[in-house]
């Protein structure tokens, strides 16, 4: 049992490190620092999350999971705040991005999709 | 292994050390010079901290859970190894060089402290943080100064 | 027997922890001054604790003189496991010195601050000062390697700050203070990376105990390293010739205690150290000690006590005069250390407390000055020996003794340097004394000359007798000088002493 | 008084977590941090419901892991983007207005948003949030009416009456 | 042979250093003096990952919070301060430096062939005094962490030191920026509105957290990585958090100027007062076996520490605690002096009095 | 062995940032690749504490998640305010309603 939760707990950080991989080719590759936020921090979280779950599974009931519970909050606290803050920063001080224009779109539109289907494609 | 892989740790010190050294005296800014002394303090802590590893060693802490895992590691090494540079069976690399670069490091970061705020001073007393521009008002100074009490 | 006997009773249980509390007093002291609700009990605190630190140095000296070299094992671990403080006849001397001219730049900065510094800044301002002094304190103190680091940061964090206050009066001090600062770092870190070779060879920091096992290891590249590493940090802090760049500003632009205490001081310390290397770390008979000092040492020390002695002639500020001289006296001292022989490294100490009693009295009748005059250049002090007789015959005693002339102690200073170098046949070495000395008077005699003959500028401010607090500290130095130039007993017995500590443990 | 009973609640839960120690003098010790914490936050004066909104754990926990999910169902969407050919994206920028009362529902959805793959808050602004979206026909401010009502639900309890 | 953990770090050691390498040189290269802090930063960051490798867990936890916190933020009050970029360096003023960087730095290599090889356990710098405190700190002072028994107890001289001269660092800070215009203590101008509710919800729920982290650090630093110097730099980034968050205003009515720098002192002088008792119950300075007399160390209750069998240093053990709560006084309010220093002026208000 | 490809995966990624660190081009880009870097630095240490069982490695990468969240509101508040000292908002002292 423990060795299979081990296997199954190398395998979630590989994919959480492989996540966290792709995030940065995407910070590479992306145009401007907007479309890197979003490579950046969704990809921090989501390879955090997979590789602290991971790490957790490989250490079973001990109190070092709790520890990497604690980091997990932190991260998943902390790396939208500061993406946000980032964002805001770049935003608050006029700097441009590189592809499409900063049009927005406002709140008042008519909606285009009753709130059901909503519900899903704000998921995906 | 080769003369240069088991010297490894000390060239690249030598090497980020020389590099703080060369901003510290090539760069004109206040500020940047500070930085540089920075990077050129931290490689005096690479430098001790790469004495004070032991091959297969494991942080200086007793306790239960940190010696089962340098049993581990001690455990990988040759026979014998263990049984004459280990305690109680598990190797731990040194402690004394990690204490000395606690203390450097906190020198380091007050030193940064009152360098950055002499810095800041200058700006206010100067309006700038180039040597250059500093050295020639300083000089304007001393003429001044000269002209002030001539008779 | 000396003067200060009295002075050596002090209680058996204070003595045996006298070698601590010479350095934790006025490090006490500075908390208790930042604490303290206003300038005059920080005042107070500091002449204190400094007159408290003297005393015991005082106690030490006696405890040294009796029982010959103190081992203090701080937290009551035996080196090297622990930190050790060693006291020998050298140290106790440099904490004598230390000690004494920390209290008499206290006295002093009751009155002499005012001026200089903003009222509210007092409380830290004499705090930092405290620090210095315990830090100075502890850096000659000390027997281990890198605790000598720690002192010599705590002095130097201190110091840069202190410089930088001098800003009001001259908004030069801040660019000096920050070039001093940087030149200080990077002497310190060099120092801490060339301990580091040197503990990576030995494997230990206590330097008696480095010196043991150095000297089974031979000729090793690290060990070379680690020594020029030492030489050219400890070098920086010296103010050592091609190092010295940072040091006329930062003496010129520091309010006046700054400048005192560290012309009396601060490249004393780091001398000291250097030469506590030299001596005691490094086997002596290693060729690599040999050619550092007199193929690198003694050519360097000549080169500052000729070029800066020539830079002070043509200063146009009296403080920028006497910071080059500053440099220019630091060469005679390594001169006579370079000889590596008693009389030689017995004449340096005594240069050195002369050169530290002489320099101090000299700026400290510079800030006397400064209290009613805000003189900078020599020409403001045009004629100002009618106005203020009693500060100005006080900086003629002092220049006197540094440009030598006798019944005074610079005269002595220099003559046992020239015997020494006369006695290790080193002839050229008195060709450097007598240029240096003759180039001094010439510096000196401007200023006297000025200060005395010269009629005042017509229109220019006048100078007034500075106050009894100032006077007093600076005639008893001025007066010290005079009298180990007749009587140089107690400097000579303790420079004796501390040459011997100092090349005992050599081969 | 909620508040401060909460703060207390949980930094004694995160003490244990960290420490492990149940020895006297850790104890001791944990009292002191846990007291000494909670009353530098009282000096702060940030002890109240954004800053310990404990009492609402329950809550909280349900909404954190709807949206795990929600997080790991899209995150692939990005991914592809990243490996995908260089301009197939097509960013925009969208205002919302939020149901979200208090600040800690505004800040939970301004969160929420960042952390699903595609949407970054850029702003908020009394109720309105501007965000940033990679693909333009994902974003739609109708998309996030959902997320806005869980997000509301969890954090502000007056929301439900409303 | 060896096995794969020890390879594994082996391989670690190099590609970390070889990080650091490429980012030192970044700094060097770089114009913009905002780049090289958050090049430092960086830097700091991989040299503390690196300082795991090489199993000096407690220094990687202070250069993590010192180099990659504190120091950043230091820079940055200072860049606002200061306002420039560096000005272009006339390649002909770098040949100088660099000849003489290449110089020393090849001499150097030179020299450390002659150190003992890197891991070598039976180097002397291992063997001998390092291995003495491995083999005694056990039976002599008793914590877990052999760093901290060095730091405190055999070395405590050091640390006092060491504290004394962060007190310097705030004394200096203080001394130079502490008495400046504080302009923008004024609250901000209305118009900025609100934008920030994100960061002040995550900051007021972080608060709480990081300062019981401070105290977890702090009363830890027997059992493991971390101590009193780390803690402090840690409560202080508490304060500074607030204060980034809340303005300066707010942070200086909950901590006044004068209590901090007044905690600094008191916090050298709790550590010098140890040593001071020590020395007045008959040992030496700093000597903790001598900080209880016989009957007060009789009524400390054995199990005091979970295991009543275990002999213990009630000395030691106490000595240690109560002079890390000296440096932990020191160095949180020294670092809020710090921040208070540089946050608290303005450039601008400065300008306006000229 | 798998925990040894997962830190190669952030050694890469970790490089991978400081590329993007020192090309820039806009200062947001270098932050957001500090910010980054400082995240996966979290999850390296956790990742090589696990390598080496060594578990205090797990405090260490607590910390450098605060400072990495610390520093970035710094950045933050030295581009939109240019200044550490100004409040985040108009009022500190304006408060959440209780419920």
């Amino acid at each position: 049992m423990t060795e299979a939760l081990h296997w199954i707990g190398g395998g979630l950080v590989v994919i959480g490190s492989l996540l966290t991989l792709f995030g940065a080719v995407g910070v590479l590759r992306f145009p401007d620092v907007y479309t890197r936020i979003h490579a950046a921090s969704l990809t921090d979280t989501g390879g955090a999350t997979l590789a602290l779950l991971g790490l957790g599974l490989i250490s079973g009931l001990t109190p070092e999971t709790l520890k990497l519970a604690f980091i997990w909050a932190f991260v998943m606290l902390t790396t939208p705040a500061a993406a946000n803050a980032l964002a805001n920063a770049a935003y608050g001080s006029g700097h441009k991005p590189r592809i499409g224009a900063f049009q927005i779109i406002p709140s008042d539109a008519p909606r285009e999709t009753d709130p059901e289907d909503a519900d899903r494609s704000s998921s995906q | 292994m080769s003369e240069f892989l088991t010297h490894f740790n000390y060239i690249a010190v030598v090497i980020i050390m020389m590099t703080g050294l060369f901003i510290v005296f090539s760069s004109g800014n206040l500020i940047k010079r500070m930085i540089g002394l920075a990077l050129f303090q931290s490689s005096a802590a690479l430098f001790y901290i790469s004495l004070a590893k032991v091959t297969g060693g494991t942080a200086p802490i007793t306790l239960e859970a940190a010696s089962e895992a340098g049993r581990a590691l001690a455990a990988e090494q040759v026979p014998g190894y263990v049984a004459q540079h280990g305690i109680d069976g598990v190797v731990y690399s040194n402690p004394l060089p990690h204490v000395l670069i606690l203390t450097a490091i906190v020198v380091g970061v007050a030193t940064l402290a009152v360098g950055l705020a002499i810095a800041v001073r200058v700006r206010e007393a100067y309006g700038t943080v180039e040597a250059d521009e500093i050295n020639a008002v300083s000089r304007i100074d001393a003429a001044g100064l000269q002209a002030e009490h001539a008779p | 027997m000396t003067p200060f006997d009295a002075l050596y009773a002090a209680p058996a249980a204070l003595t045996a922890h006298a070698p601590v509390i010479v350095i934790a007093a006025p490090l006490v002291g500075a908390c208790a001054a930042a604490l303290s609700p206003g300038a005059r009990s920080s005042w107070v605190i500091s002449v204190l604790t400094t007159a408290f630190s003297l005393w015991m140095a005082i106690a030490l000296a006696g405890e040294v003189a009796r029982e010959g070299v103190i081992d203090y094992a701080l937290g009551g671990f035996p080196s090297p496991m622990g930190i050790a403080l060693k006291v020998d006849a050298i140290a106790v001397t440099m904490a004598l010195l230390i000690s004494a001219m920390g209290l008499m730049g206290a006295i002093y900065s009751g009155h002499a601050l005012l001026s200089e510094v903003r009222a509210e800044k007092h409380t830290l301002f004499q705090a930092g000062y405290l620090l210095c002094v315990s830090g100075y304190l502890g850096l000659v103190l000390t027997g281990d390697a890198f605790n000598a680091f720690v002192f010599l940061e705590i002095s130097s964090i201190g110091t840069y700050a202190l410089v930088a206050a001098g800003e009001r009066r001259d908004r030069r001090a801040l660019p000096a203070a920050f070039n001093y600062l940087i030149m200080g770092t990077v002497g310190a870190t060099l120092y801490v990376i060339g301990v580091g070779f040197l503990y990576g060879a030995t494997g230990t920091l206590n330097m008696a105990d480095m010196g043991v096992r150095l000297v089974t290891l031979g000729d090793n590249p690290a060990v070379q390293a680690g020594f020029a590493f030492i030489v050219a940090g400890l070098g920086a802090k010296a103010a050592m010739f091609p190092l010295h760049g940072w040091l006329p500003g930062a003496y010129a632009g520091a309010p006046t205690l700054v400048s005192v205490f560290l012309a009396a001081t601060a490249t004393k310390a780091a001398i000291y150290l250097l030469m506590r290397f030299t001596f005691d770390v490094f086997p002596l008979d290693a060729d690599f000690g040999r050619l550092f000092l007199h193929g690198i040492l003694a050519p360097l020390a000549a080169a500052a006590a000729i070029v800066c002695s020539v830079q002070a002639i043509f200063a146009r500020e009296v403080r920028r005069m006497l910071a080059f001289s500053s440099i220019a006296q630091v060469g005679f001292i390594l001169l006579g250390f370079s000889l590596a022989t008693q009389a030689g490294v017995s004449a340096g100490v005594f240069y050195m407390v002369a050169h530290a009693l002489m320099k101090a009295a000299a700026f400290m009748a510079l800030g006397a000055f400064a209290i009613s005059l805000k003189a900078r250049l020599l020409s403001d002090f045009a004629g100002i020996g009618r106005e203020a007789p009693w500060s100005t015959v006080a900086f003629a005693v002092a220049a006197a003794s540094l440009a030598g002339v006798p019944l005074t102690m610079g005269f002595l200073g220099k003559w046992s340097l020239i015997e020494a170098a006369l006695q290790a046949r080193q002839a050229w070495m008195v060709v450097v004394f007598a240029i240096g000395s003759l180039l001094t008077l010439v510096y000196v005699g401007r200023i006297v000359e000025t200060m005395f003959f010269r009629a005042p500028t017509p229109g220019a401010p006048r100078a007034k007798e500075a106050p009894v607090g100032v006077l007093a500290p600076l005639w008893v130095l001025a007066g010290l000088s005079v009298w180990f130039g007749v009587d140089a007993t107690l400097p000579a017995s303790l420079a004796d002493a501390g040459a011997a500590a100092l090349l005992g443990a050599a081969p | 008084m909620t508040y401060l009973l909460g703060l207390v609640m949980a930094l004694t839960v995160a003490w244990f977590a960290l420490s492990g120690q149940t020895a006297p003098q850790f104890l001791v010790l944990a009292a002191v941090s846990v007291l000494l914490s909670v009353w530098i936050a009282a000096r702060f004066k940030i002890i109240d419901r954004d800053s310990s909104p404990y009492h609402r754990a329950p809550q909280l926990t349900l909404y954190t892991g709807w949206l795990l999910v929600e997080i790991v169902k899209s995150n692939v969407a990005v991914i592809a983007r990243v490996w995908g050919p260089r301009h197939d994206i097509d960013p925009a920028m969208v205002s919302l207005r939020t149901n979200a009362t208090t600040d800690l529902g505004k800040a939970l959805f301004a969160n929420s948003i960042t952390l699903t793959p595609g949407t970054v808050t850029v702003d908020v602004e009394g109720d309105r949030l501007k965000v940033h979206a990679l693909m333009r026909e994902k974003a739609s401010p109708a998309s996030f009416e959902a997320m806005d009502r869980r997000a509301a639900g969890a954090a502000d309890a007056r929301k439900r009456e409303r | 042979m060896t096995g794969f953990a020890v390879e594994m770090s082996a391989a670690l050691n190099v590609v970390l250093l070889l990080m650091l390498v490429a980012i030192g040189l970044a700094v060097a290269h770089t114009r913009n003096l905002l780049t090289a802090i958050l090049l430092m930063s960086v830097y700091s960051l991989v040299s503390a990952a690196w300082l795991m490798v090489m199993d000096a867990a407690d220094v990687a936890f202070t250069e993590a919070v010192v180099g990659a916190g504190a120091s950043t933020i230091i820079l940055l009050g200072a860049i606002l301060l200061t306002r420039g970029a560096t000005a272009r360096v006339d390649w002909r003023a770098m040949v100088a430096p660099a000849l003489l960087a290449v110089i020393t730095g090849g001499l150097l290599i030179y020299a450390s062939l002659g150190l003992p090889e890197f891991g070598d356990p039976s180097s002397p710098a291992n063997a001998y005094v390092g291995r003495m405190y491995l083999e005694r700190t056990g039976e002599e002072v008793g914590p877990h962490n052999v760093v901290t028994a060095v730091l405190a107890s055999y070395r405590g001289f050091d640390t006092l030191g060491e504290t004394v001269v962060i007190f310097a660092a705030g004394l200096g800070v203080a001394l130079m920026l502490g008495f400046g215009p504080r302009a923008t203590l004024a609250p901000a101008p209305e118009k900025m509105g609100d934008h920030h509710v994100v960061l002040r919800v995550a900051a007021k729920m972080l608060i709480p957290l990081i300062t019981l982290y401070a105290f977890y650090v702090q009363f830890h630093g027997d059992l493991g990585a971390g101590g009193a110097f780390q803690a402090g730099v840690i409560l202080a980034v508490a304060v500074i958090l607030y204060g980034l968050v809340f303005g300066l205003r707010e942070t200086i009515a909950a901590v006044p100027v004068k209590a901090a720098r007044s905690v600094a002192a008191l916090g050298v002088m709790l550590y010098a007062g140890i040593g001071v008792i020590c020395m007045v119950n008959g040992g030496a300075f700093l000597d903790y076996d001598y900080l209880f007399s016989p009957q007060v160390e009789a009524m400390i209750p054995a199990n005091l520490l979970g295991d009543p069998h275990e002999e213990h240093h009630w000395g030691q053990h106490f000595g240690i605690l109560f002079v890390e709560l000296g440096v932990l006084l020191t160095v949180s309010s020294t670092i809020v002096t710090i921040f208070y220093g540089f946050a608290g002026r303005s450039i601008d208000a400065e300008e306006a009095k000229r | 062995m798998l925990l040894a490809a997962g830190t190669a995966g952030l050694l890469v990624a970790m490089v991978l940032m400081i590329a993007r660190a020192v090309m820039g081009p806009s200062q947001y880009d270098r932050i957001l690749a500090a910010n980054s870097f400082g995240t996966k630095t979290v999850l390296l240490l956790a990742v090589i504490g696990y390598l080496f069982g060594r578990p205090h490695f797990l405090d260490v990468a607590l910390v450098y998640a605060l400072i990495n969240f610390v520093v970035t509101i710094a950045l933050m508040k030295f581009f939109r305010y240019r200044s550490l000292a100004q409040p985040l908002t108009a009022s500190a002292g304006e408060r959440a309603p209780h419920d």
